[in-house]
């Protein structure tokens, strides 16, 4: 652990900005975009969530895959020199989402495009202290927690951050740089305190225990209640492109008017609109909003939990912000965990 | 010589398909086309009966075919038999011999061929589920010593729409191959059955026991068909479908054609009935 | 040739359908009009039971071209009677905005569809063959002024963040240093523009009229001010009918105006005359070049004068984004409406001349809506200069004549899809 | 051999050619890719040998219907260019109203001088091959139909809804910005412009093929519109679509 005096921030950020594209929260709105911050000034590290997750500078919402000529067949790849990245001030929540992602796309055949933007990505994460808005439940989820994962982890003592460094890439952001205290007996006082005082401060929103999300599931697939929040979902998908651990996508291809010189992209999709899973034929596989609502809560709660053992949602809140018809996944898993309950205490009268 | 697969992962991008050219093209029906293909000198395909490839032409997209060739045979070239549907079919019917087209794979895993060794099996086409299960048949029969009994039970809409009328014809001139066609309309001249492809199981009579089924065809067959197998007693994990998902990756990646949490490109496409039969979003 | 029949079915490179029709015995002009067979659009119509902020929305819909006028012609109607009072940042960018359209628009008529004319061409697609660098140069040009409408306002046809009191999207100063950059930079253009009209032979054809355009003591007027005639007077923007006086005339679906005279002339070559000592020095340097001063009378001039205008706004825009850079630029909310009910009149000189917009609003909903447009406006004017013109070039060929013809409505720069609209509006 | 084409305009504001003519300025190789042989707005020359036919605007009168059937009979691909010709557009607001009255209130006593009746988009009329939506359309999107069809296939336009391409370009969605959004039931391609600028949709590309209007009036009931204000949004754009949803088409 290292001490960073408030004061000194701004230095920080400014000599990281020598080296690095420092991206960090901006205001707009009311809420917050993740944006390369181009004066220390700008910097807050005090928001609620983004309006969409960091994890569109590992995954961009539109990328070039390559680009080819059509005529003479010539490919050629553009993953891009990326630039280095330092990623400030993640919420825990999204930090949890990073290391699922990270599980997704080295898994199997490796996705060289998330990698190599990942290897130039540096995560400076930020204890929360408080709840960052009424829709969120990572205590819930657990990912209240600083897991592993982080480069760099600051943590608010006031006048000063307790900076904690998880990796050789973030000991490279701090290396040599006076402007780092070491830590005395107080600082740890300190810190112990602050991380004691801020659970009381969040609530457990789920009425189950998060070990039991992947049974509630499996156990609600036929629940009518699926039904009843299809009707009203719009299908207008927001809610799984502001998702932390959403990663699906479209393929495309662009082409000049000449039809020699193009591109092929990648653009994420969502499983809630209508045609994700229609095949050739016109066959969907997912015929009803109310199935392609449970797919993505399955997905969630029990699926990426069986492929890769981490929970899909981390509590982020972000879908419960942005649904314009209110779905809010604490509202839903709490809705199924309440039909569950008397069958189950019934079961358990029984035997 | 370099495999395809390993090519396509080498490369900087999985996504960066490597040149092929069409050396041959047969028409087989309105729709329905055949392709012969040829990769680069030093190149080899090296699949699976039942593995698929992604087929690009640049400037339009990308879409996931079965290679319906024997894996034997291949060397350095593979065939196709594609179905005209929409974009990307559309543009490569249109393609003559000489043009060239772009492909990633092979993906996914093929039919467990070793676990037919030893045992009859009834293969079970609807419509273009030929192309597919053509390369394990042809697989199967290139090394017939090692099955037992084998027999092809094959539907097609109207005797217009039969695939592979060449080697229709051989498999049905073999004595040791068991073949069944029917057709749903008949045209003039027809003199075969006429009737869904469930029609024809009766005729095969194999011991439950020792048979394995491969299945390949449009959704609506998949549940007729797995009724009248489990009733006639062929173990779940016996009978083998291939599922066909919508596929912008073919590495597990792109998300659209999960079926519950199962990666159709990367766990299947071909699984056994007992995998999926608990899965509604797979046989529904 | 003293008998001469011109029919000329949907006048092309004007925007909306026109015929001409020319009708002459024994040298005796017996017809000559100018038939508006645009389809009628009911704008006023319905406009009517709408909430007053979905206004300027509709009606820039009445004109592809003309998009931006229309909006903000309609926002000040709604503006005068709501009792809004925009900031003078709202001011500025509408400003900065509005040149925008007049240089897309001034660009395009004389580079698309007037300079094919005296090049002897149909179009400007053999152009784009035979004179490369100018096609560019025209395309160059009208980027530039699409980018900044698009920077001010979402995009030139159809504006976006243009609201009631206000704009709903702001630029970046980065974003208008770079246009300033564009802006001087276009300034060769400019000159290249006013090269080119001086190489064009413009029939020598000259007929008095009455002039009409919005007029400003302070500025070269685009938007509000008061009505300003060559034939003397100025009346509030209020009094627009007595300026108009619409009628309907059966051969067309546009209706004909009349001030002082028997018609009058709206557009550059009205503002030209009327506002000439306002232009900026180097637009009437550009005005010296082509010989052109007021009164200037020659109705094929128009493109002349609108070359003038190019210069103008060019230079304004500069001066208008170091205003704008100078105050900086804030998020402000639009201006809120003091009271829910009233009625208003709102104006702008458009490309093709003086537009209105007057809506009665009772409790945020619009229940009466006229709007005059300019070339409705020019129709009469038009018809009348066709008058002088043929008896004087009858002895050419009926397709010399023709061309003519519709050299003359094309250099009103009409714009005949909006001209369809009302008259006598009582609002109820 | 570079196709054919013509554009034609019935009742619009012609900004959607207007926006064909904006191409250029990013794509002047469009010239040389196809062959324009009859374009009223820019070009004197015409021809009516063509293959494509590009059509922009309403029809709103009955005497327009044979014109646009005779194209169809000329053309190999028709296909609708902007918000008028794909929906009736702007044009159709009077759809609802009775048309005697819209006529009198513009045109006094000599309403019955000029022809129309209820606008209708181009599909009403004739099979439409493809639509390229939009009031106006996109320079962009226009682009890529020319290349699409060039391709030997028809113009592909997005089939989901805008709330899509608004969270990819990450804009504070209007609904939490305190305004209304008619992005969740609006067909996508436009890149969201509209929510860009700080202006809620306006439904200008059409409905997506399988809306949830109960679900979105209920989104704008909430935040506080009356049943008319709801729709008088419905109805700038989608008057005919929602006019159809409800059974009714006019005679
Ligand atoms: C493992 C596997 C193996 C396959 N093997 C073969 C084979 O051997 N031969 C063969 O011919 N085909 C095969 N297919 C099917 C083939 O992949 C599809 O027919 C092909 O993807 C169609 O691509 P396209 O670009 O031509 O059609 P598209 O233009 O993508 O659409 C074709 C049809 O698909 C449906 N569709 C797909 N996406 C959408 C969407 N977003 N919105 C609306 N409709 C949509 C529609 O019904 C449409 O008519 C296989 C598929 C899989 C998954
Ligand atoms: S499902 Fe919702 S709450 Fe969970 S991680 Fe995704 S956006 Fe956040
Ligand atoms: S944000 Fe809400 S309405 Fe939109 S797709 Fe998601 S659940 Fe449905
Ligand atoms: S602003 Fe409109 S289009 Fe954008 S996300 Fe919100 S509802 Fe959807």
């Amino acid at each position: 652990m290292k001490i960073l005096p408030k004061h000194s921030l701004k230095a920080w950020v400014e000599r990281l900005r020598a080296t690095h594209r420092v991206v960090a929260p901006r205001e707009t709105y009311g809420q917050y975009i993740f944006e390369e911050i181009e004066n220390a000034d700008d910097l807050v590290l005090d928001y609620h969530t983004s309006v969409l997750p960091p994890k569109k500078y590992l995954l961009p919402p539109r990328e070039d895959l390559f680009a080819f000529n059509a005529k003479t067949m010539e490919m050629s790849p553009l993953i891009e020199e990326i630039q280095p990245t330092v990623i400030m001030a993640l919420h825990t929540c999204d930090l949890h989402a990073i290391t699922l992602l990270d599980k997704i796309q080295g898994t199997g055949h490796t996705d060289q495009h998330y990698q190599a933007r990942r290897r130039k990505t540096t995560l400076v994460s930020i204890e929360c202290l408080k709840p960052c808005m009424d829709h969120a439940f990572c205590k819930s989820m657990g990912t209240l927690a600083v897991p592993e994962g982080f480069d760099v982890h600051l943590t608010d003592l006031g006048d000063r951050y307790a900076v904690d460094i998880g990796s050789e890439q973030g000991e490279q952001l701090i290396e040599g740089l006076s402007l780092f205290w070491e830590p005395v007996e107080a600082d740890y006082d300190r810190v112990n305190q602050v991380m004691a005082g801020k659970w009381p401060n969040f609530d457990y929103r789920l009425d189950c225990d998060v070990t039991d999300l992947p049974d509630l599931l499996a156990a609600s697939q036929d629940s009518a209640l699926w039904d009843e929040v299809g009707d009203t979902c719009l299908a207008c998908g927001q809610c799984t492109k502001v998702c932390p651990t959403c990663y699906c996508f479209d393929v495309l291809d662009e082409i000049d008017l000449k039809l020699e010189h193009g591109k092929r992209i990648r653009v994420w999709d969502s499983c809630l609109i209508e045609k994700f899973a229609v095949v050739a034929g016109g066959h969907n596989f997912r015929s009803s909003q109310a199935r392609r609502l449970r797919h993505r809560f399955l997905r969630k709660g029990k699926y990426q939990f069986e492929s890769y053992g981490l929970l899909g949602c981390v509590g982020c809140g972000r879908c419960a912000l942005s649904c314009p018809a209110h779905i809010t996944p604490i509202g839903l898993l709490n809705t199924l965990a309440e039909r569950r309950r008397p069958a189950t205490e019934e079961a358990s009268s029984r035997s | 010589m370099t495999t395809l697969l390993r090519e396509t992962l080498t490369h900087s991008s999985i996504y960066m398909p490597t040149p092929a050219r069409i050396v041959e093209v047969e028409q087989f029906t309105e729709v329905e086309k055949w392709f012969h293909l040829e990769l680069p000198s030093g190149f080899t395909i090296d699949h699976k009966p039942g593995q698929f490839v992604e087929v690009s032409i640049l400037g339009i997209g990308e879409a996931p075919i079965s290679i319906c060739s024997s894996p034997a045979r291949s060397n350095g070239s593979f065939e196709l038999c594609v179905r005209r549907v929409g974009k990307l079919t559309d543009a490569l019917h249109r393609l003559d011999v000489g043009s060239m087209i772009a492909v990633r794979g092979p993906f996914g895993h093929g039919f467990p061929i070793d676990r037919f060794h030893g045992k009859d099996i009834i293969f079970i086409a609807g419509g273009l589920g030929l192309a597919p299960l053509r390369s394990l048949i042809t697989e199967v029969l290139d090394e017939r010593g090692k099955y037992g009994r084998v027999a092809l039970l094959y539907g097609a809409r109207t005797p217009n729409d039969f695939l592979f009328p060449a080697d229709l014809a051989a498999w049905a001139d073999r004595e040791d191959v068991e073949c069944h066609v029917t057709v749903d309309r008949p045209t003039e001249g027809w003199d075969g059955p006429v009737g869904v492809i469930t029609t024809l199981l009766p005729k095969v009579k194999f011991p439950a026991r020792n048979t394995v089924v491969a299945i390949v065809g449009p959704p609506v067959m998949y549940r007729f068909v797995l009724d009248e197998l489990l009733a006639a007693g062929i173990a779940e994990g016996n009978i083998w479908l291939s599922f066909e998902r919508q596929m912008k990756c073919g590495v597990g990646k792109c998300g659209h054609c999960q079926m519950h949490h199962i990666y159709t490109c990367q766990q299947g496409p071909v699984l056994s009935y007992a995998e999926v039969k608990n899965l509604e979003e797979a046989l529904s | 040739m003293s008998t001469l029949k011109v029919d000329v079915h949907h006048v092309t490179r004007v925007e909306g359908h026109g015929n001409i029709v020319v009708d002459v015995e024994n040298g005796e002009l017996t017809q000559c009009d100018l038939q508006i067979v645009e389809t009628p659009r009911f704008f006023e119509a319905i406009l009517r039971g709408r909430a007053y902020d979905e206004a300027s929305h509709i009606t820039s819909r009445i004109c592809g071209i003309c998009a931006v006028g229309h909006a903000t012609a309609s926002l000040r109607a709604t503006e005068q009677a709501l009792g809004v009072t925009p900031s003078l940042q709202t001011t500025l960018l509408r400003k900065l905005n509005f040149h925008g359209e007049i240089l897309d628009s001034h660009v395009l008529h004389i580079y698309m569809l007037v300079a094919p004319d005296y090049l002897g061409l149909g179009s400007v697609i053999p152009l784009a063959k035979s004179a490369p660098d100018l096609v560019l140069r025209a395309l160059r040009m009208k980027q530039l002024a699409g980018d900044l409408c698009a920077t001010l306002c979402g995009r030139h046809t159809h504006p976006i963040s243009m609201t009631v009191g206000g704009f709903t999207q702001f630029p970046k100063p980065a974003d208008l240093r770079a246009l300033r950059e564009r802006l001087v930079a276009s300034r060769a253009d400019c000159d290249a523009t006013i090269q080119l009209l001086q190489g064009l032979e413009f029939p020598a054809f000259e007929r008095d009229t009455e002039y009409v355009a919005l007029h400003r003591d302070d500025e070269y007027c685009f938007i509000d001010g008061s009505i300003a005639s060559s034939d003397g007077g100025i009346r509030p923007l209020a009094d627009y009918r007595e300026v108009t006086n619409e009628t309907i005339v059966p051969h067309s679906s546009a209706k004909h105006a009349r001030h002082q005279r028997e018609s009058y002339l709206v557009g550059a070559l009205a503002r030209f005359n009327i506002n000439y000592d306002r232009l900026h020095p180097r637009a009437q340097a550009a005005a010296e070049a082509l010989g052109l001063r007021p009164k200037t009378i020659n109705p094929y001039l128009n493109a002349a004068a609108q070359a003038v205008e190019v210069v103008h706004c060019t230079e304004d825009a500069i001066l208008l984004i170091d205003q704008l850079l100078e105050h900086g630029i804030r998020h402000e909310e639009p201006a809120a409406p003091t009271r829910m009910s009233g009625e208003g009149v709102g104006a702008a000189d458009v490309p093709r001349g003086t537009l209105f917009h007057h809506y009665k609003i009772e409790d945020g909903t619009i229940v009466g809506a006229n709007c005059i447009i300019p070339t409705g406006q020019n129709l009469a004017n038009i018809e009348l200069d066709m008058r002088a013109l043929v008896p004087g070039i009858l002895d050419r060929t009926q397709q010399e004549i023709t061309l003519a013809l519709e050299m003359l409505v094309r250099a009103y720069d009409p714009c005949i899809s909006c001209s369809t609209h009302m008259l006598d509006v009582k609002f109820v | 051999m570079k196709p054919k084409v013509a554009f034609f305009e019935f009742t619009s504001c012609e900004g959607c050619q207007l926006t064909v003519l904006d191409t250029l300025q990013r794509h002047p190789e469009l010239l040389e890719v196809i062959e324009i042989v009859q374009f009223r707005e820019a070009m004197t020359e015409r021809s009516d040998d063509y293959q494509i036919a590009f059509i922009e605007g309403s029809c709103t009168r009955p005497s327009d219907e044979e014109k646009i059937r005779e194209i169809r009979t000329q053309a190999q691909i028709v296909i609708a260019v902007g918000a008028c010709a794909h929906l009736g557009g702007i044009n159709a607001i009077r759809n609802r109203m009775p048309l005697d009255d819209v006529r009198e209130y513009v045109y006094g006593d000599k309403k019955d001088w000029f022809e129309t009746y209820p606008a209708r988009p181009l599909s009403a009329v004739i099979k439409v091959d493809a639509v390229i939506p939009g009031c106006p359309i996109d320079r962009d999107e226009f682009a890529m139909a020319v290349t699409h069809l060039l391709q030997g296939r028809m113009p592909a336009i997005p089939d989901y809804p805008l709330c899509i391409e608004c969270k990819l370009t990450e804009n504070v969605c209007m609904f939490l910005r305190g305004q209304t959004c008619l992005g969740p039931i609006t067909r996508a391609g436009c890149d969201a412009i509209c929510p860009s600028c700080g202006q809620g949709c306006e439904g200008c590309r059409g409905l997506v093929p399988s809306p949830n209007l109960g679900s979105i009036k209920e989104a704008l009931r909430e935040r506080g519109m009356t049943e008319e204000q709801i729709d008088a949004r419905l109805s700038l754009f989608l008057t005919y679509q929602t006019m159809q949803m409800d059974g009714v088409t006019p005679a």
